[in-house]
Protein backbone atom coordinates (compact mmCIF):
# COMPACT_ATOMS: atom_id res chain seq x y z
CA UNK A 1 0.00 0.00 0.00
CA UNK A 2 1.25 3.43 -0.84
CA UNK A 3 1.86 5.53 1.98
CA UNK A 4 -0.08 8.93 1.42
CA UNK A 5 1.46 10.72 4.32
CA UNK A 6 5.46 10.41 4.79
CA UNK A 7 8.40 12.08 6.32
CA UNK A 8 12.10 11.01 4.16
CA UNK A 9 15.48 11.72 4.72
CA UNK A 10 15.43 11.16 1.08
CA UNK A 11 15.27 13.63 -2.06
CA UNK A 12 11.16 13.69 -2.79
CA UNK A 13 10.38 12.76 -6.56
CA UNK A 14 7.27 15.28 -7.44
CA UNK A 15 6.25 12.58 -9.92
CA UNK A 16 5.83 9.60 -7.29
CA UNK A 17 3.97 12.18 -5.04
CA UNK A 18 1.75 13.18 -7.70
CA UNK A 19 0.86 9.89 -8.84
CA UNK A 20 -0.69 8.65 -5.32
CA UNK A 21 -3.65 11.18 -6.33
CA UNK A 22 -4.18 10.56 -10.24
CA UNK A 23 -7.25 8.83 -11.14
CA UNK A 24 -9.78 8.25 -13.65
CA UNK A 25 -12.70 10.23 -11.37
CA UNK A 26 -10.35 13.39 -10.92
CA UNK A 27 -8.94 15.74 -13.49
CA UNK A 28 -7.15 18.16 -11.65
CA UNK A 29 -3.87 17.71 -9.73
CA UNK A 30 -2.71 20.99 -7.82
CA UNK A 31 1.19 20.35 -6.52
CA UNK A 32 2.35 22.74 -4.17
CA UNK A 33 6.55 22.30 -3.87
CA UNK A 34 8.28 24.47 -0.89
CA UNK A 35 11.92 24.73 -2.11
CA UNK A 36 14.90 26.14 -0.37
CA UNK A 37 15.06 30.02 -0.79
CA UNK A 38 18.51 31.75 -0.34
CA UNK A 39 17.51 34.81 0.82
CA UNK A 40 14.88 35.77 3.20
CA UNK A 41 14.99 39.39 4.42
CA UNK A 42 17.62 39.97 2.72
CA UNK A 43 19.88 37.41 4.72
CA UNK A 44 21.78 34.76 2.95
CA UNK A 45 21.36 31.02 3.71
CA UNK A 46 23.81 28.69 2.74
CA UNK A 47 21.64 26.14 3.71
CA UNK A 48 19.34 24.49 5.92
CA UNK A 49 18.37 21.53 8.62
CA UNK A 50 14.97 19.87 8.90
CA UNK A 51 14.33 17.87 12.13
CA UNK A 52 10.77 16.36 13.06
CA UNK A 53 8.78 14.63 14.94
CA UNK A 54 8.57 12.01 12.98
CA UNK A 55 6.05 9.29 14.25
CA UNK A 56 3.92 12.31 15.39
CA UNK A 57 4.40 14.42 12.41
CA UNK A 58 3.09 11.59 10.06
CA UNK A 59 -0.10 11.29 11.91
CA UNK A 60 -0.40 15.03 11.82
CA UNK A 61 -0.11 15.16 8.25
CA UNK A 62 -2.55 12.37 7.76
CA UNK A 63 -5.12 14.39 9.93
CA UNK A 64 -4.58 16.62 7.40
CA UNK A 65 -6.05 14.87 4.87
CA UNK A 66 -8.89 14.17 7.39
CA UNK A 67 -9.55 17.62 7.82
CA UNK A 68 -9.36 17.93 3.97
CA UNK A 69 -11.63 15.07 2.88
CA UNK A 70 -14.51 17.18 5.60
CA UNK A 71 -14.11 19.98 3.50
CA UNK A 72 -13.54 18.82 0.12
CA UNK A 73 -15.11 15.37 0.15
CA UNK A 74 -14.15 14.35 -3.59
CA UNK A 75 -10.07 15.56 -2.99
CA UNK A 76 -7.26 12.78 -2.53
CA UNK A 77 -4.51 14.10 -0.94
CA UNK A 78 -0.74 12.98 0.03
CA UNK A 79 2.13 14.79 1.14
CA UNK A 80 5.49 13.94 1.78
CA UNK A 81 8.42 16.33 3.45
CA UNK A 82 11.63 15.73 3.56
CA UNK A 83 14.25 16.37 7.12
CA UNK A 84 17.70 16.67 7.55
CA UNK A 85 20.07 18.80 5.89
CA UNK A 86 18.99 20.89 2.50
CA UNK A 87 20.61 22.57 -0.07
CA UNK A 88 19.30 26.18 -1.84
CA UNK A 89 16.54 24.91 -3.99
CA UNK A 90 16.11 21.66 -2.71
CA UNK A 91 12.85 20.41 -2.58
CA UNK A 92 11.48 20.31 1.47
CA UNK A 93 8.00 19.47 0.76
CA UNK A 94 5.42 18.04 -2.00
CA UNK A 95 1.65 18.38 -1.37
CA UNK A 96 -0.22 16.94 -4.20
CA UNK A 97 -4.28 16.80 -4.22
CA UNK A 98 -6.97 15.83 -6.53
CA UNK A 99 -10.18 16.68 -7.00
CA UNK A 100 -13.02 16.30 -9.91
CA UNK A 101 -12.64 19.92 -10.52
CA UNK A 102 -9.70 22.52 -10.43
CA UNK A 103 -11.05 25.28 -8.10
CA UNK A 104 -11.39 22.94 -5.29
CA UNK A 105 -7.98 21.33 -5.89
CA UNK A 106 -6.18 24.87 -5.27
CA UNK A 107 -8.43 25.70 -1.82
CA UNK A 108 -7.85 22.36 -0.66
CA UNK A 109 -3.49 22.94 -1.52
CA UNK A 110 -3.49 25.91 0.10
CA UNK A 111 -5.32 24.71 3.50
CA UNK A 112 -2.82 21.85 3.37
CA UNK A 113 0.41 23.58 3.44
CA UNK A 114 -1.21 26.08 5.88
CA UNK A 115 -2.11 23.59 8.06
CA UNK A 116 0.86 21.98 8.04
CA UNK A 117 3.05 25.39 9.13
CA UNK A 118 0.31 25.40 11.74
CA UNK A 119 0.53 21.57 13.29
CA UNK A 120 3.10 19.18 11.72
CA UNK A 121 5.90 19.01 14.37
CA UNK A 122 8.64 19.47 11.88
CA UNK A 123 11.49 22.92 12.65
CA UNK A 124 13.86 24.58 10.37
CA UNK A 125 17.25 25.22 10.98
CA UNK A 126 18.61 28.22 9.10
CA UNK A 127 23.05 28.40 8.53
CA UNK A 128 23.85 31.82 7.35
CA UNK A 129 27.65 32.65 7.07
CA UNK A 130 27.21 33.95 10.51
CA UNK A 131 25.30 31.84 12.76
CA UNK A 132 22.48 29.55 12.70
CA UNK A 133 18.97 29.88 13.85
CA UNK A 134 15.99 27.57 14.58
CA UNK A 135 13.08 29.01 12.82
CA UNK A 136 10.27 29.51 14.95
CA UNK A 137 6.97 30.96 13.77
CA UNK A 138 4.28 30.28 11.14
CA UNK A 139 4.15 33.36 9.35
CA UNK A 140 8.14 32.82 7.05
CA UNK A 141 9.54 36.37 8.53
CA UNK A 142 10.44 36.24 12.11
CA UNK A 143 12.31 33.80 14.42
CA UNK A 144 9.87 33.73 17.42
CA UNK A 145 5.89 34.26 16.98
CA UNK A 146 4.43 37.02 19.87
CA UNK A 147 1.22 35.02 20.00
CA UNK A 148 0.62 32.14 21.85
CA UNK A 149 -0.31 28.75 19.42
CA UNK A 150 -4.37 29.15 19.39
CA UNK A 151 -6.66 26.75 20.58
CA UNK A 152 -7.79 25.65 17.04
CA UNK A 153 -4.51 24.64 16.80
CA UNK A 154 -4.18 22.53 19.39
CA UNK A 155 -6.17 19.57 18.24
CA UNK B 1 8.00 6.92 34.84
CA UNK B 2 7.26 9.38 32.03
CA UNK B 3 8.90 9.43 29.06
CA UNK B 4 9.72 13.43 27.80
CA UNK B 5 11.06 14.18 24.44
CA UNK B 6 12.77 17.58 23.53
CA UNK B 7 13.26 18.92 19.60
CA UNK B 8 14.96 22.11 17.75
CA UNK B 9 16.37 24.59 20.06
CA UNK B 10 14.71 22.47 23.11
CA UNK B 11 16.94 19.79 21.72
CA UNK B 12 19.94 21.79 22.49
CA UNK B 13 19.52 23.73 25.37
CA UNK B 14 18.85 21.02 27.37
CA UNK B 15 21.33 18.92 25.98
CA UNK B 16 19.25 15.89 25.47
CA UNK B 17 16.50 14.52 23.29
CA UNK B 18 14.91 12.75 26.06
CA UNK B 19 14.21 12.46 29.56
CA UNK B 20 12.76 9.97 31.55
CA UNK B 21 11.15 11.47 35.16
CA UNK B 22 8.37 10.45 37.66
CA UNK B 23 5.58 12.80 36.60
CA UNK B 24 2.71 10.97 36.91
CA UNK B 25 -0.74 12.67 37.85
CA UNK B 26 1.44 15.92 37.03
CA UNK B 27 -0.79 18.13 34.81
CA UNK B 28 0.82 18.90 31.49
CA UNK B 29 1.01 22.77 33.43
CA UNK B 30 2.73 21.48 36.12
CA UNK B 31 5.15 19.65 34.31
CA UNK B 32 6.01 22.73 31.94
CA UNK B 33 6.39 24.72 35.10
CA UNK B 34 8.47 22.76 36.72
CA UNK B 35 10.95 22.20 33.69
CA UNK B 36 10.88 25.91 32.94
CA UNK B 37 12.18 26.56 36.03
CA UNK B 38 14.54 23.27 36.43
CA UNK B 39 16.14 24.90 33.09
CA UNK B 40 15.57 28.59 32.91
CA UNK B 41 13.43 28.08 29.79
CA UNK B 42 10.53 30.20 28.07
CA UNK B 43 8.00 27.15 27.75
CA UNK B 44 5.14 29.91 27.17
CA UNK B 45 4.82 29.07 23.12
CA UNK B 46 5.72 25.93 23.49
CA UNK B 47 2.88 23.18 22.60
CA UNK B 48 2.99 19.91 24.62
CA UNK B 49 1.92 16.24 23.02
CA UNK B 50 0.51 13.61 24.90
CA UNK B 51 1.60 10.22 22.37
CA UNK B 52 1.52 12.26 19.56
CA UNK B 53 -1.58 13.93 20.15
CA UNK B 54 -1.27 17.60 20.96
CA UNK B 55 -2.99 18.41 24.91
CA UNK B 56 -4.44 20.71 26.93
CA UNK B 57 -2.72 21.76 30.01
CA UNK B 58 -4.51 20.57 32.10
CA UNK B 59 -4.44 16.94 30.99
CA UNK B 60 -3.22 14.60 33.78
CA UNK B 61 -0.65 12.29 32.89
CA UNK B 62 0.17 8.97 33.13
CA UNK B 63 2.87 6.26 33.77
CA UNK B 64 4.24 5.07 30.42
CA UNK B 65 3.21 8.71 28.86
CA UNK B 66 5.19 10.32 26.44
CA UNK B 67 5.23 13.65 26.71
CA UNK B 68 7.00 15.72 23.50
CA UNK B 69 7.40 20.06 23.92
CA UNK B 70 6.94 20.99 20.97
CA UNK B 71 8.59 24.33 20.16
CA UNK B 72 6.35 26.79 17.29
CA UNK B 73 6.72 24.38 14.02
CA UNK B 74 8.27 25.41 10.93
CA UNK B 75 8.06 23.03 8.32
CA UNK B 76 6.44 23.44 4.88
CA UNK C 1 17.65 27.59 -24.04
CA UNK C 2 14.86 26.22 -22.35
CA UNK C 3 11.34 26.86 -23.49
CA UNK C 4 9.15 28.43 -21.08
CA UNK C 5 5.98 27.69 -22.93
CA UNK C 6 5.59 24.42 -25.41
CA UNK C 7 3.31 22.10 -26.53
CA UNK C 8 4.32 18.96 -27.61
CA UNK C 9 3.11 15.53 -28.71
CA UNK C 10 5.15 13.72 -26.20
CA UNK C 11 4.39 12.34 -22.37
CA UNK C 12 5.10 15.22 -20.50
CA UNK C 13 7.26 15.23 -17.63
CA UNK C 14 6.52 17.00 -14.37
CA UNK C 15 9.90 17.63 -12.98
CA UNK C 16 10.88 18.74 -15.96
CA UNK C 17 8.34 21.36 -16.49
CA UNK C 18 8.91 22.31 -12.53
CA UNK C 19 12.75 22.56 -13.04
CA UNK C 20 11.90 25.78 -15.58
CA UNK C 21 10.76 27.83 -12.54
CA UNK C 22 12.93 26.38 -9.75
CA UNK C 23 15.57 29.10 -8.37
CA UNK C 24 16.90 30.23 -5.46
CA UNK C 25 14.81 33.77 -4.63
CA UNK C 26 11.70 31.50 -4.80
CA UNK C 27 11.26 29.26 -2.19
CA UNK C 28 7.08 28.24 -3.74
CA UNK C 29 6.62 26.50 -6.50
CA UNK C 30 2.78 25.39 -7.62
CA UNK C 31 1.66 23.22 -10.48
CA UNK C 32 -1.72 22.49 -12.00
CA UNK C 33 -1.43 19.19 -13.52
CA UNK C 34 -4.43 18.57 -16.08
CA UNK C 35 -5.66 14.96 -16.47
CA UNK C 36 -7.99 13.24 -19.02
CA UNK C 37 -10.96 12.11 -16.46
CA UNK C 38 -12.52 9.35 -17.29
CA UNK C 39 -16.28 10.24 -16.36
CA UNK C 40 -18.05 13.88 -17.12
CA UNK C 41 -21.57 14.26 -16.22
CA UNK C 42 -21.88 10.56 -16.21
CA UNK C 43 -20.77 9.78 -19.42
CA UNK C 44 -17.64 7.49 -19.83
CA UNK C 45 -14.99 8.55 -22.29
CA UNK C 46 -12.66 6.23 -23.35
CA UNK C 47 -9.96 8.57 -24.40
CA UNK C 48 -9.25 11.82 -26.21
CA UNK C 49 -7.76 13.81 -29.14
CA UNK C 50 -6.06 17.30 -29.00
CA UNK C 51 -5.65 18.89 -31.12
CA UNK C 52 -3.75 22.51 -31.27
CA UNK C 53 -2.88 25.44 -33.62
CA UNK C 54 0.78 24.88 -32.52
CA UNK C 55 2.42 28.40 -33.25
CA UNK C 56 -0.24 30.59 -32.29
CA UNK C 57 -0.75 28.13 -29.10
CA UNK C 58 2.41 28.88 -28.12
CA UNK C 59 2.77 32.17 -28.90
CA UNK C 60 -0.62 32.37 -26.68
CA UNK C 61 1.13 30.42 -23.65
CA UNK C 62 3.98 32.81 -23.57
CA UNK C 63 1.67 35.99 -23.69
CA UNK C 64 -0.32 34.35 -20.57
CA UNK C 65 3.05 34.36 -19.13
CA UNK C 66 3.67 38.22 -19.89
CA UNK C 67 -0.28 39.01 -18.15
CA UNK C 68 1.02 36.94 -15.36
CA UNK C 69 4.37 38.80 -15.29
CA UNK C 70 2.48 41.95 -15.19
CA UNK C 71 0.06 41.23 -12.09
CA UNK C 72 2.79 39.25 -10.25
CA UNK C 73 6.18 40.63 -11.08
CA UNK C 74 8.16 38.04 -9.30
CA UNK C 75 6.59 35.39 -10.81
CA UNK C 76 8.23 32.57 -12.98
CA UNK C 77 5.79 30.90 -15.40
CA UNK C 78 6.12 27.43 -17.34
CA UNK C 79 3.59 25.89 -19.33
CA UNK C 80 3.78 22.30 -21.53
CA UNK C 81 0.58 21.30 -23.22
CA UNK C 82 0.11 17.99 -24.75
CA UNK C 83 -2.00 16.95 -27.99
CA UNK C 84 -2.31 14.15 -29.90
CA UNK C 85 -4.38 11.29 -28.30
CA UNK C 86 -4.45 10.90 -24.50
CA UNK C 87 -5.58 7.93 -22.45
CA UNK C 88 -7.65 8.02 -19.14
CA UNK C 89 -5.12 9.68 -16.59
CA UNK C 90 -2.59 10.82 -18.74
CA UNK C 91 -1.13 14.21 -18.14
CA UNK C 92 -2.88 16.98 -20.87
CA UNK C 93 -1.43 20.07 -19.11
CA UNK C 94 1.24 21.47 -16.53
CA UNK C 95 1.61 24.83 -15.42
CA UNK C 96 4.36 25.32 -12.94
CA UNK C 97 4.38 28.96 -11.22
CA UNK C 98 7.71 29.80 -8.73
CA UNK C 99 7.05 32.73 -6.66
CA UNK C 100 8.70 33.90 -3.16
CA UNK C 101 5.89 33.83 -1.20
CA UNK C 102 3.28 30.86 -1.30
CA UNK C 103 0.21 32.92 -2.02
CA UNK C 104 1.32 34.46 -5.14
CA UNK C 105 1.96 30.78 -6.61
CA UNK C 106 -1.67 29.65 -6.12
CA UNK C 107 -2.78 32.98 -7.67
CA UNK C 108 -1.16 33.35 -10.48
CA UNK C 109 -0.86 29.44 -11.48
CA UNK C 110 -4.87 29.63 -11.35
CA UNK C 111 -4.67 32.09 -13.29
CA UNK C 112 -3.03 30.31 -15.94
CA UNK C 113 -5.23 27.58 -16.12
CA UNK C 114 -8.50 30.07 -16.56
CA UNK C 115 -6.75 31.98 -19.28
CA UNK C 116 -5.32 28.91 -21.21
CA UNK C 117 -9.03 27.74 -21.35
CA UNK C 118 -10.22 31.26 -22.99
CA UNK C 119 -7.50 31.81 -25.27
CA UNK C 120 -5.08 29.33 -26.24
CA UNK C 121 -6.13 27.56 -29.49
CA UNK C 122 -6.56 23.73 -28.37
CA UNK C 123 -9.21 21.52 -28.86
CA UNK C 124 -10.18 18.64 -27.34
CA UNK C 125 -12.71 15.88 -29.52
CA UNK C 126 -13.83 13.42 -26.57
CA UNK C 127 -13.89 9.90 -28.01
CA UNK C 128 -17.27 7.84 -26.17
CA UNK C 129 -18.84 4.66 -27.03
CA UNK C 130 -21.31 5.39 -28.73
CA UNK C 131 -19.82 8.64 -30.60
CA UNK C 132 -17.16 11.62 -30.24
CA UNK C 133 -17.61 15.57 -30.03
CA UNK C 134 -15.00 18.23 -30.33
CA UNK C 135 -15.88 19.97 -26.86
CA UNK C 136 -16.29 23.91 -27.66
CA UNK C 137 -16.57 25.77 -24.64
CA UNK C 138 -14.13 26.83 -21.65
CA UNK C 139 -16.42 25.59 -18.96
CA UNK C 140 -15.51 21.91 -19.03
CA UNK C 141 -19.86 20.95 -19.52
CA UNK C 142 -21.66 22.30 -22.03
CA UNK C 143 -20.46 21.32 -26.12
CA UNK C 144 -21.31 24.80 -27.31
CA UNK C 145 -21.16 28.27 -25.14
CA UNK C 146 -24.43 30.25 -25.82
CA UNK C 147 -22.35 33.27 -25.60
CA UNK C 148 -19.97 34.91 -28.04
CA UNK C 149 -15.97 35.10 -26.53
CA UNK C 150 -16.15 38.60 -24.51
CA UNK C 151 -13.94 41.41 -25.84
CA UNK C 152 -11.47 40.77 -23.57
CA UNK C 153 -10.41 37.53 -24.60
CA UNK C 154 -9.79 38.66 -28.12
CA UNK C 155 -6.52 40.47 -27.54
CA UNK D 1 -3.89 35.34 -51.47
CA UNK D 2 -4.92 34.85 -48.21
CA UNK D 3 -3.96 31.55 -46.64
CA UNK D 4 -7.16 29.99 -44.58
CA UNK D 5 -6.10 27.34 -41.68
CA UNK D 6 -9.20 25.96 -40.14
CA UNK D 7 -9.18 23.28 -36.77
CA UNK D 8 -11.04 21.01 -34.77
CA UNK D 9 -14.88 20.79 -36.24
CA UNK D 10 -14.20 23.43 -38.75
CA UNK D 11 -11.55 21.35 -40.13
CA UNK D 12 -13.99 18.18 -40.59
CA UNK D 13 -16.97 19.89 -41.48
CA UNK D 14 -15.09 21.79 -44.20
CA UNK D 15 -13.21 18.52 -45.27
CA UNK D 16 -9.90 20.75 -45.44
CA UNK D 17 -7.25 22.56 -42.81
CA UNK D 18 -6.35 25.24 -45.49
CA UNK D 19 -7.67 26.94 -48.39
CA UNK D 20 -6.35 29.89 -50.39
CA UNK D 21 -8.47 32.70 -51.57
CA UNK D 22 -7.95 36.01 -53.28
CA UNK D 23 -9.58 37.60 -50.17
CA UNK D 24 -7.51 41.26 -50.41
CA UNK D 25 -9.32 44.09 -48.87
CA UNK D 26 -11.88 41.96 -47.25
CA UNK D 27 -13.02 42.50 -43.64
CA UNK D 28 -12.77 39.61 -41.06
CA UNK D 29 -16.51 40.04 -40.95
CA UNK D 30 -17.34 39.74 -44.61
CA UNK D 31 -14.89 36.80 -44.75
CA UNK D 32 -16.56 34.97 -42.35
CA UNK D 33 -19.69 35.68 -43.72
CA UNK D 34 -18.85 34.47 -47.08
CA UNK D 35 -17.54 31.26 -45.75
CA UNK D 36 -21.00 30.99 -43.71
CA UNK D 37 -22.00 31.01 -46.40
CA UNK D 38 -20.55 29.09 -48.77
CA UNK D 39 -20.26 25.77 -46.40
CA UNK D 40 -23.53 26.76 -44.61
CA UNK D 41 -21.82 27.27 -41.46
CA UNK D 42 -22.75 29.16 -37.86
CA UNK D 43 -19.38 31.08 -37.11
CA UNK D 44 -20.85 33.12 -34.64
CA UNK D 45 -18.63 31.52 -32.01
CA UNK D 46 -15.52 31.35 -34.07
CA UNK D 47 -12.70 33.64 -33.36
CA UNK D 48 -10.45 34.42 -36.27
CA UNK D 49 -7.09 35.23 -35.80
CA UNK D 50 -4.61 36.96 -38.61
CA UNK D 51 -0.94 35.65 -38.60
CA UNK D 52 -1.54 34.31 -35.25
CA UNK D 53 -2.89 36.86 -33.37
CA UNK D 54 -6.48 36.96 -32.80
CA UNK D 55 -8.53 40.09 -34.74
CA UNK D 56 -11.37 42.22 -34.31
CA UNK D 57 -14.25 41.80 -37.38
CA UNK D 58 -13.00 44.78 -38.90
CA UNK D 59 -10.05 44.07 -39.72
CA UNK D 60 -8.55 44.40 -42.95
CA UNK D 61 -6.88 41.96 -44.84
CA UNK D 62 -4.08 41.65 -46.85
CA UNK D 63 -2.27 39.97 -49.66
CA UNK D 64 0.07 37.31 -47.45
CA UNK D 65 -2.64 37.16 -44.41
CA UNK D 66 -2.41 33.49 -42.49
CA UNK D 67 -7.00 33.83 -41.43
CA UNK D 68 -7.11 31.27 -38.50
CA UNK D 69 -10.93 30.10 -38.11
CA UNK D 70 -10.61 29.43 -34.41
CA UNK D 71 -13.74 27.60 -32.82
CA UNK D 72 -13.83 27.61 -28.45
CA UNK D 73 -11.24 26.71 -27.39
CA UNK D 74 -10.89 23.74 -24.90
CA UNK D 75 -7.50 23.18 -23.87
CA UNK D 76 -6.03 22.49 -20.31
Amino acid sequence: MTTLFTITDQPISIEEVVHKVIRPEAGAVTTFIGTVRELTNGKRTLFLQYEAYVSMAEKMLAQIGIEIKERWPEAEVAITHRIGRLEISDIAVVIAVSTPHRKDAYEANRYAIERIKQIVPIWKKEYWEDGTEWVGNQLETKAYPKGKPEGEDVV
Amino acid sequence: MITLLFFAYLKETIGKERLQLDASSMTVKALKQQLASDYGLDLQHVMVAVNEEYAVDDRVLQAGDIVAFIPPVSGG
